[in-house]
């Protein structure tokens, strides 16, 4: 079983959340208040939904070897044009000017996504530069949609997106539920995982099996553009305001921390959601067990570095062979390291 | 022969085992290597040579056994340390930086230095100097990706060699040099040899073997099954050794595999290229292949073969000329159209332009055709592992597991893969590009009899080997390139042999 | 066979045509600057870019050497700021002498580097998280240090800062500016002329080639990102005299400032590609767009980000197109 | 777009002010922005406006260009305190007169700007302390206050906190249970407030940084069932007018005003700096403490 490779972000995020319970102990108590559930671990999965939903576009952007840094200012650009369109509508409760309003953003998202997607397929501009623009200028454009200023809605159906409960569960995880199973669908159940995963393992070679490698890679721009779209939508819904400064800043990071967490290269090639998932969990966790357990914030970042070193360290196959071997082996004499056993037949 | 056993091996390993998750692949080997001899490594594809000589120089650490150089038992942790103590490897795979220049390539690790500084000047005459001690001409200064897999091979070989190392090891360095090459390879090694190197020679041309060795070890299923002298063991008892059979009939299959036309000569053709060209890369060539025929492209190394064929399968722009399919001009600007006008094409280089290493050997082997059916219709996972299963029986690809990683595989059952895939896309015209490098001598006349069999059921076949038997074995005809330009046309009526096609080559007649 | 000694020489001058556009685009867009705004052309506008920057071109040449390994250091922000932060706290708080605190803060940013190098080489852990790891852990140093920013009033570093190095014609530069240029120089040296150098790029065309070359793979790979510690401390030093105070905050982003000059000047992220004078390239065009937003001087915040990110934009497009399509 | 400096040129006499912003991070600094803008507008003054994106970097190059502009007067809202001097030193050698808004330098060297025109920070922080005692004067069970920071190490959170903490801190009974940061941001606010709910059995008062935090936190409280401004007593600073909303429905106890709108107060400044007239060293703007019913009253005329 330790094989799998979501064994070990599985146990990273149980030993995460029973660290919880030790300082609190009804941590993981789940009770139903005013018709919804009511916890700590709804609480992370609530707000964990959002970084879900982006970090789900990212793996399959990394998969082909690109890199989204555009999806903060896409998360700020979908809620501000929103909640500006809610705002200004003559009856903000409607659910027609809710769903127009949604449209919008996913509209607007979609042009973003094919902005990223010509820049890196088309004109051949490496990821990170042709999303850097994106990133800086979007969040210009968040800003000007606002005005700078941080625009408050009240309208209960755009209130369900991310703030919302449908049958006691917050509607945010519903979502992103159906999202990931939709995205796992898509890439599993057709040829598209696997068109995406040749594309990134080997470009050159796809290229000559036919595989159309710009549509593909635009398409997982437009993908993750609309994903962080949505992940706007919950973010803004959720406090009922859109705030264009600061809505989705560095998302990015946390997001591909999700994707690497959860066990997919950087580099391209095989992915994995159900680890972006795991990923994405574990860094909602560890938020929740700062504030929890009361690390102040001037010492928040250190503990964060010490759980992501340890994350990594306790997946990597080459630190568990070296611990397990430095048990067994202390009498023997030491052995040279192993060169990257599985990848020296190329 | 000099004569070892009066000698002290330079090099002797002693129950060598290296598992993988998985697979056995070394299990209790011995092997041992004297000074001044040639000593051929054989066995199948996927026996455990290549493994061998990565445990041998470190590369992989190994589970039990040792080695033991100069009379001392060693551990060697890497590469660098297999280096510094005289051991100097051509790995089967090209191994050197694409994006270096030749003469970097060639010295890196021990360039010339004057106050500490790379000494660039020295570097490249260095280098120039290497390569032509190998008769090789090559403007050391491009970058290495400028150029083809043979010259890379060649490249690597240059490398090792430059070394004056106390023991030589090369790991199929003549999968795609074609005879010129081979000779220049070999009268370098004798020279080594004469002067006292060790070397470990992997070859499936079992020709070359015979000619240059002088002692061999067979490995059969990662064991191995003895050490003989070259001069004592006819060459079907070789082969029956690394099968692990009796020894039968020749190998070799008969002399021709091929098959007349159905159509016959006057058949319509299926492609005709007119005028076709790529500045800087092949001169205007004419070309028709009709279906069910087999045309070979014969040549010297660079002569323009994979450029010709590229230009075919659109993964190069031709700059001027036109093609024909089937009557109508057609415009292949990517290989996604030549595929949808029934068109294939097997690269030469598995590592860079054929396979996806990370996935799995199921996976490569529908890859083509996936992307064919487009995503949205998706191969059922029963009838991948189906034509997976099939095409791994029918190549013998070892191990037989589809969900190997095909990064994991010996090199020739990787090539096995990535002809397995082009195969299931039931192409119009297949293109072939040394097909058959690294494959062992009972899969290639498997794959000569596939080839030949297609063809026989109409598929057009364009063949192109560094091997001119194999050539004269499958093609009806044969386009002769030389300098980039298609010379000569010859039909294989019977009368030709690879000594007329080197004629032809050298005289650059026009047909 | 042949070989055509010309088309060698041409392919070789080809390697340089990405650095020639970039060069013609930024002097074209200093062109347009200076047309467009008073007091623009002038020689200290240029150098100024220069003086602002220094510490940018010393980070973005450390990252420099990473991205050409193929590997990539988000550490390089939160490392200049604990260098500022260092500083200060040794020099205001416990008097010690700036000229123990300089270098042992190179040494410590040295350090930081070399121990990212040894777990992302020893554990094969991805660059991009160990560096992560690195930066939360240097920027959370910064805070556990002091939350405030402190001042730095000790006559040596001010001294440094406020001196004007004169040039001819009424010019000036700063001394960071040297120290910039020479760690350009030793940098160049190194990368184009060294055995290490060369190791840096062939481990970036193909890190299992290089190692079954026989190249010190493991000691090039720990080497690069100490380099880029190296780097990120002396910015942090040259930081800390420019804004002569140590503080958590500072270079917030600075990260991803570097890899963009980087990659602007040409560097594939993926690798083994790449110029370091496109980098110093790639830092002047950035610092360049700032300048033109500063003199133009009448933008909101936001028009001011979207104007960035469009000149960023027709920059990169300008360079793609001259440069042409690279073959997939 | 264009011609910056030639505007500034032909009208003579016309005073040409460049002021450096530190970003555009909250809505208390876009009012802030509008409001000077506006007021430059107003006076016809001609502004050179930069935007700094929170880089100290950007503001030190952004007042360069100034001097190299010849701008009659600087101002600038510092991102941080320190590290001013070398640039500072830059201006006064060109004669330009320096007028810090919002947040005061700590430079030892008193002659390189001309004055401060803003709030004080600690004084927020203590206003914040004073409401809360003497709130709680007289009883003597023990106070659990919650407390949400600004984003780490920048200054308002930095000060904010130690005012309140030297208040309170002269009574056993206030005791700050859990204080993190919320980044200024209502969606960290409310995330923050949701753990600080589950994790501390009894929370008596939160004190916000700024309103947005508050906002936040009040629909956490809410959700989980508690009645904010009731249940939990709410402090917070800024005073915008969705926190006055709040207030008016009883949501917020009190909020410590820090006014944005410094506009009309800097262009005034400016003049006097250039006609050369003597002026104070400390300008305090005019900001109260606002109770509910203040703020109820207050709600109509709430510019931001
Ligand atoms: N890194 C690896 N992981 C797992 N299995 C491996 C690995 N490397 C090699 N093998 C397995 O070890 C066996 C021996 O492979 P090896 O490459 O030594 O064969 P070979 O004799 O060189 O064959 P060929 O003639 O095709 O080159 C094969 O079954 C192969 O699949
Ligand atoms: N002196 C040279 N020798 C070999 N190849 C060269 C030489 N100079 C350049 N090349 C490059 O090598 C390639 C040769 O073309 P191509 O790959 O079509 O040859 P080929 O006939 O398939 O030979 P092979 O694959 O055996 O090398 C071209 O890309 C060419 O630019
Ligand atoms: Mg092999
Ligand atoms: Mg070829």
């Amino acid at each position: 079983m330790t094989k799998h490779r979501l064994f070990w972000p599985a146990v990273v995020l149980a030993v995460l959340l029973l660290a919880n319970l030790a300082f609190t102990p009804d941590f993981f108590a789940i009770r139903i208040k005013d018709g919804h559930l009511y916890g700590s671990l709804i609480d992370i999965l609530h707000f964990g939904a959002p970084l879900v939903l982006v970090a789900l576009g990212m793996t399959l952007v990394i998969a082909t070897g690109g890199i989204d840094l555009s999806v903060g200012s896409t998360v700020a650009i979908a809620g501000a044009l929103a909640c500006l369109h809610i705002s200004e509508a003559a009856d903000p409760a409607s659910p027609g000017t809710v769903v127009a309003s949604v449209a919008i953003a996913l509209a607007v998202a979609l042009v973003l996504g094919v902005a990223n997607g010509v820049l890196v397929a088309r004109v051949g501009v490496q990821p990170i530069i042709a999303t850097l623009i994106l990133m800086v200028a979007g969040r210009g454009v968040a800003q000007l949609v606002t005005g700078g200023q941080i625009i408050t809605v009240t309208s209960g159906p755009y209130r369900l997106i991310g703030g919302g409960y449908w049958l006691a569960v917050p509607f945010a995880v519903l979502l992103a539920v159906v999202v990931v199973l939709l995205t796992a669908l898509l890439t599993r159940r057709t040829a598209l995982g696997l068109l995406l995963e040749s594309v990134g393992g080997n470009p050159v070679a796809s290229r000559l099996v036919g595989i159309r490698a710009s549509g593909l890679i635009a398409l997982v721009y437009v993908f993750s553009a609309l994903c962080a779209a949505v992940a706007g939508l919950m973010i803004s819904s959720n406090v009922s305001s859109a705030d264009g400064n600061n809505a989705g800043l560095w998302i990015e990071l946390d997001a591909i921390l999700a994707v690497v967490v959860g066990g997919t290269s950087l580099t391209g090639g095989r992915f994995s959601l159900g680890g972006t998932v795991l990923g994405a969990l574990i860094i909602q966790a560890l938020s929740t067990t700062i504030y929890t357990i009361g690390i102040p914030p001037e010492t928040t970042l250190v503990f964060k570095a010490f759980v992501v070193i340890t994350v990594c360290l306790i997946q990597s196959p080459a630190f568990r062979a070296k611990a397990v071997r430095r048990r067994s082996s202390a009498t023997r004499s030491a052995r040279p390291r192993p060169l990257k056993t599985e990848e020296a037949e190329a | 022969m000099p004569a070892q056993s009066a000698q002290q091996p330079v090099l002797e390993v002693r129950g060598i085992r290296k598992e993988f998750p998985g697979v056995v692949a070394l299990d209790g080997v011995d092997f041992r290597l004297f000074p001044g001899e040639v000593h051929a490594l054989m066995g199948e594809n996927g026996a455990g040579k290549s493994t061998l000589i990565k445990v041998l120089t470190g590369v992989h650490p190994s589970d039990g056994g040792e080695v033991v150089l100069d009379g001392r038992p060693v551990r060697i942790a890497g590469p660098l340390q297999a280096q510094l103590a005289g051991i100097s490897t051509v790995y089967q795979e090209v191994n050197l930086c694409p994006n270096l220049s030749v003469a970097e390539n060639i010295l890196i690790g021990r360039e010339p230095r004057r106050f500490g500084l790379v000494h660039w000047s020295e570097l490249r005459r260095r280098a120039a100097e290497s390569v032509a001690d190998l008769d090789l001409d090559i403007d050391v200064s491009a970058p290495l990706d400028s150029y083809s897999t043979a010259v890379q091979q060649l490249v690597a070989i240059v490398r090792a060699v430059e070394v004056s190392a106390k023991v030589l090891i090369l790991d199929e360095p003549t999968s795609s040099l074609d005879r010129e090459e081979v000779r220049q390879l070999f009268a370098v090694m004798r020279r080594l040899r004469d002067q006292g190197v060790a070397i470990l020679f992997v070859s499936h041309f079992l020709d070359q073997v015979y000619e240059i060795c002088d002692r061999m070890t067979v490995l059969l299923g990662g064991r191995l099954e003895g050490e003989y002298l070259t001069g004592e063991l006819r060459q079907v008892d070789l082969v029956a050794r690394m099968i692990g059979g009796e020894p039968s009939d020749p190998g070799e299959p008969s002399d021709s595999a091929r098959r007349e036309p159905a159509e016959g000569a006057d058949a319509p053709p299926f492609l005709r290229a007119d005028g076709l060209a790529r500045s800087g890369a092949i001169e205007p060539y004419d070309l028709t292949i009709r279906s069910g025929e087999v045309v070979g492209l014969a040549g010297l190394l660079g002569s323009g073969r994979t450029e010709a064929a590229r230009l075919l399968f659109g993964a190069d722009h031709s700059t001027r000329g036109s093609v024909r399919i089937e009557g109508a001009e057609v415009s292949l600007r990517t290989p996604r159209t030549a595929i949808s006008h029934g068109i294939a094409f097997c690269p030469e280089d598995r590592k860079t332009e054929g396979l996806i290493g990370e996935l799995t050997v199921r996976e490569n082997i529908v890859l083509a055709l996936q992307a064919a059916r487009g995503w949205t219709r998706p191969l059922s996972g029963t009838r991948q592992d189906e034509i997976a299963l099939h095409w791994i029986r029918a190549l013998g690809i070892r191990p037989g597991n589809p969900e190997a990683l095909v990064r994991n595989l010996s090199g020739g059952n990787q090539q096995k893969v990535l002809l397995a895939r082009w195969l299931i896309t039931d192409p119009k015209l297949l293109i072939l590009d040394e097909p058959t490098r690294g494959i062992d001598v009972g899969a290639k006349a498997e794959i000569q009899k596939l080839v030949a069999d297609l063809a026989g059921d109409g598929m057009s076949v364009l063949f192109i080997s560094a091997e001119l038997e194999e050539v004269l074995r499958l093609c009806h005809r044969v386009g002769v390139l030389r300098d980039r330009r298609l010379v000569a046309e010859l039909p294989n009526d019977g009368s030709l042999t690879p000594e007329s096609i080197m004629a032809t080559i050298a005289s650059g007649a026009q047909s | 066979m042949t070989s055509n000694p010309m088309a060698g020489a041409v392919r070789r001058g080809r390697q340089y045509v990405p650095l020639l556009v970039t060069s013609v685009l930024l002097v074209l867009m200093f062109s347009v600057g200076s047309v467009q705004y008073d007091g623009f052309l002038s020689g200290q506008v240029l150098l100024n870019l220069l003086i602002d920057n220094a510490f940018l071109l010393v980070v973005a040449v450390g990252m420099t050497f990473v991205v050409l390994t193929g590997g990539i250091d988000l550490s390089v922000g939160a490392v200049v700021a604990l260098s500022t932060m260092l500083s200060a706290w040794l020099v205001e708080r416990h008097g010690w002498p700036p000229l123990l605190v300089i270098p042992l803060v190179l040494v410590v940013g040295t350090v930081a580097g070399f121990v990212m190098g040894w777990v992302i080489h020893s554990f094969e852990i991805q660059p991009f998280i160990v560096t992560l790891a690195g930066m939360f852990l240097a920027r959370g140093l910064c805070y556990t240090i002091s939350i405030d920013s402190i001042s730095i009033t000790d006559p040596t570093y001010t001294a440094f800062a406020q001196t004007r190095i004169p040039l001819p014609g009424d010019l000036f530069v700063s001394p960071s500016v040297l120290v910039a240029v020479g760690v350009v120089a030793v940098a160049f040296v190194v990368l184009h002329h060294t055995r290490l150098g060369r190791n840096v790029y062939a481990l970036g065309g193909s890190e299992q080639s290089a190692l079954l070359m026989g190249l010190p793979v493991a000691r090039t790979k720990i080497a690069v990102y100490a380099v880029s510690g190296f780097c990120s401390s002396l910015g942090g030093v040259l930081l800390t005299f420019y804004m002569l105070s140590g503080y958590g905050l500072h270079a917030v982003g600075l990260e991803l400032d570097a890899i963009a000059a980087v990659v602007i000047g040409g560097t594939l992220l993926t690798g083994g590609s790449g110029y370091l004078l496109g980098t110093v390239l790639g830092v002047l065009v950035l610092g360049l767009i700032q300048t033109l937003i500063s003199f133009q001087g009448t933008l909101s915040s936001w028009w001011t980000r979207i104007v960035i990110g469009g000149l960023l934009f027709v920059f990169i497009l300008l360079q793609r197109l001259i440069v042409g399509r690279r073959k997939v | 777009s264009g011609g910056g400096s030639a505007d500034g040129k032909d009208s003579g006499h016309k005073l040409t002010v460049g002021f450096s912003q530190v970003g555009a991070e909250s809505g208390w600094r876009t009012a802030n922005t509008k409001s000077v803008q506006d007021a430059a507008k107003k006076a016809g003054i001609t502004l050179k406006f930069s935007d700094a994106q929170q880089k100290q970097e950007n503001q030190i190059k952004a007042i360069r260009s100034f001097i190299q502009q010849k701008v009659d007067v600087i101002a600038f809202s510092p991102v941080v305190e320190s590290g001013w001097d070398t640039v500072l030193k830059e201006a006064k050698d060109a004669h330009i007169p320096v007028v810090l808004t919002d947040r005061a330098v700590d430079s030892k060297d008193d002659s390189l700007y001309v004055s401060f025109l803003g709030s004080d920070f600690v004084e927020e922080g203590k206003r914040a302390g004073d409401w809360l005692v003497k709130e709680y004067q007289g009883r003597t069970d023990p106070v659990n206050i919650v407390e949400l920071q600004g984003t780490t190490g920048s200054a308002p959170a930095n000060d904010r906190k130690s005012g309140f903490t030297d208040v309170i801190k002269a009574d056993a009974k206030f005791k700050i249970v859990a204080s993190q940061t919320g980044d200024f941001t209502r969606a960290k606010g409310k995330e923050v407030m949701q753990a600080f709910l589950k994790s501390q059995p009894k929370i008596d008062v939160l004190y916000a940084h700024n309103d947005d935090m508050a906002l936040g936190a009040i629909q956490a409280i809410e959700e989980a069932g508690k009645k904010p401004g009731v249940d939990i007593k709410i402090i917070s600073v800024d005073g915008v007018k969705d926190a006055f909303t709040a207030m008016s429905q009883g949501k917020i106890n009190v909020d410590v005003e820090c006014n944005p709108l410094l506009g009309d107060q800097l262009m005034d400044l400016v003049k006097k700096v250039k006609a050369g007239e003597q002026v104070p060293r400390r300008i305090k703007t005019q900001e109260g403490v606002f109770t509910q019913d203040q703020a109820a009253a207050a709600l109509p005329t709430r510019q931001y």
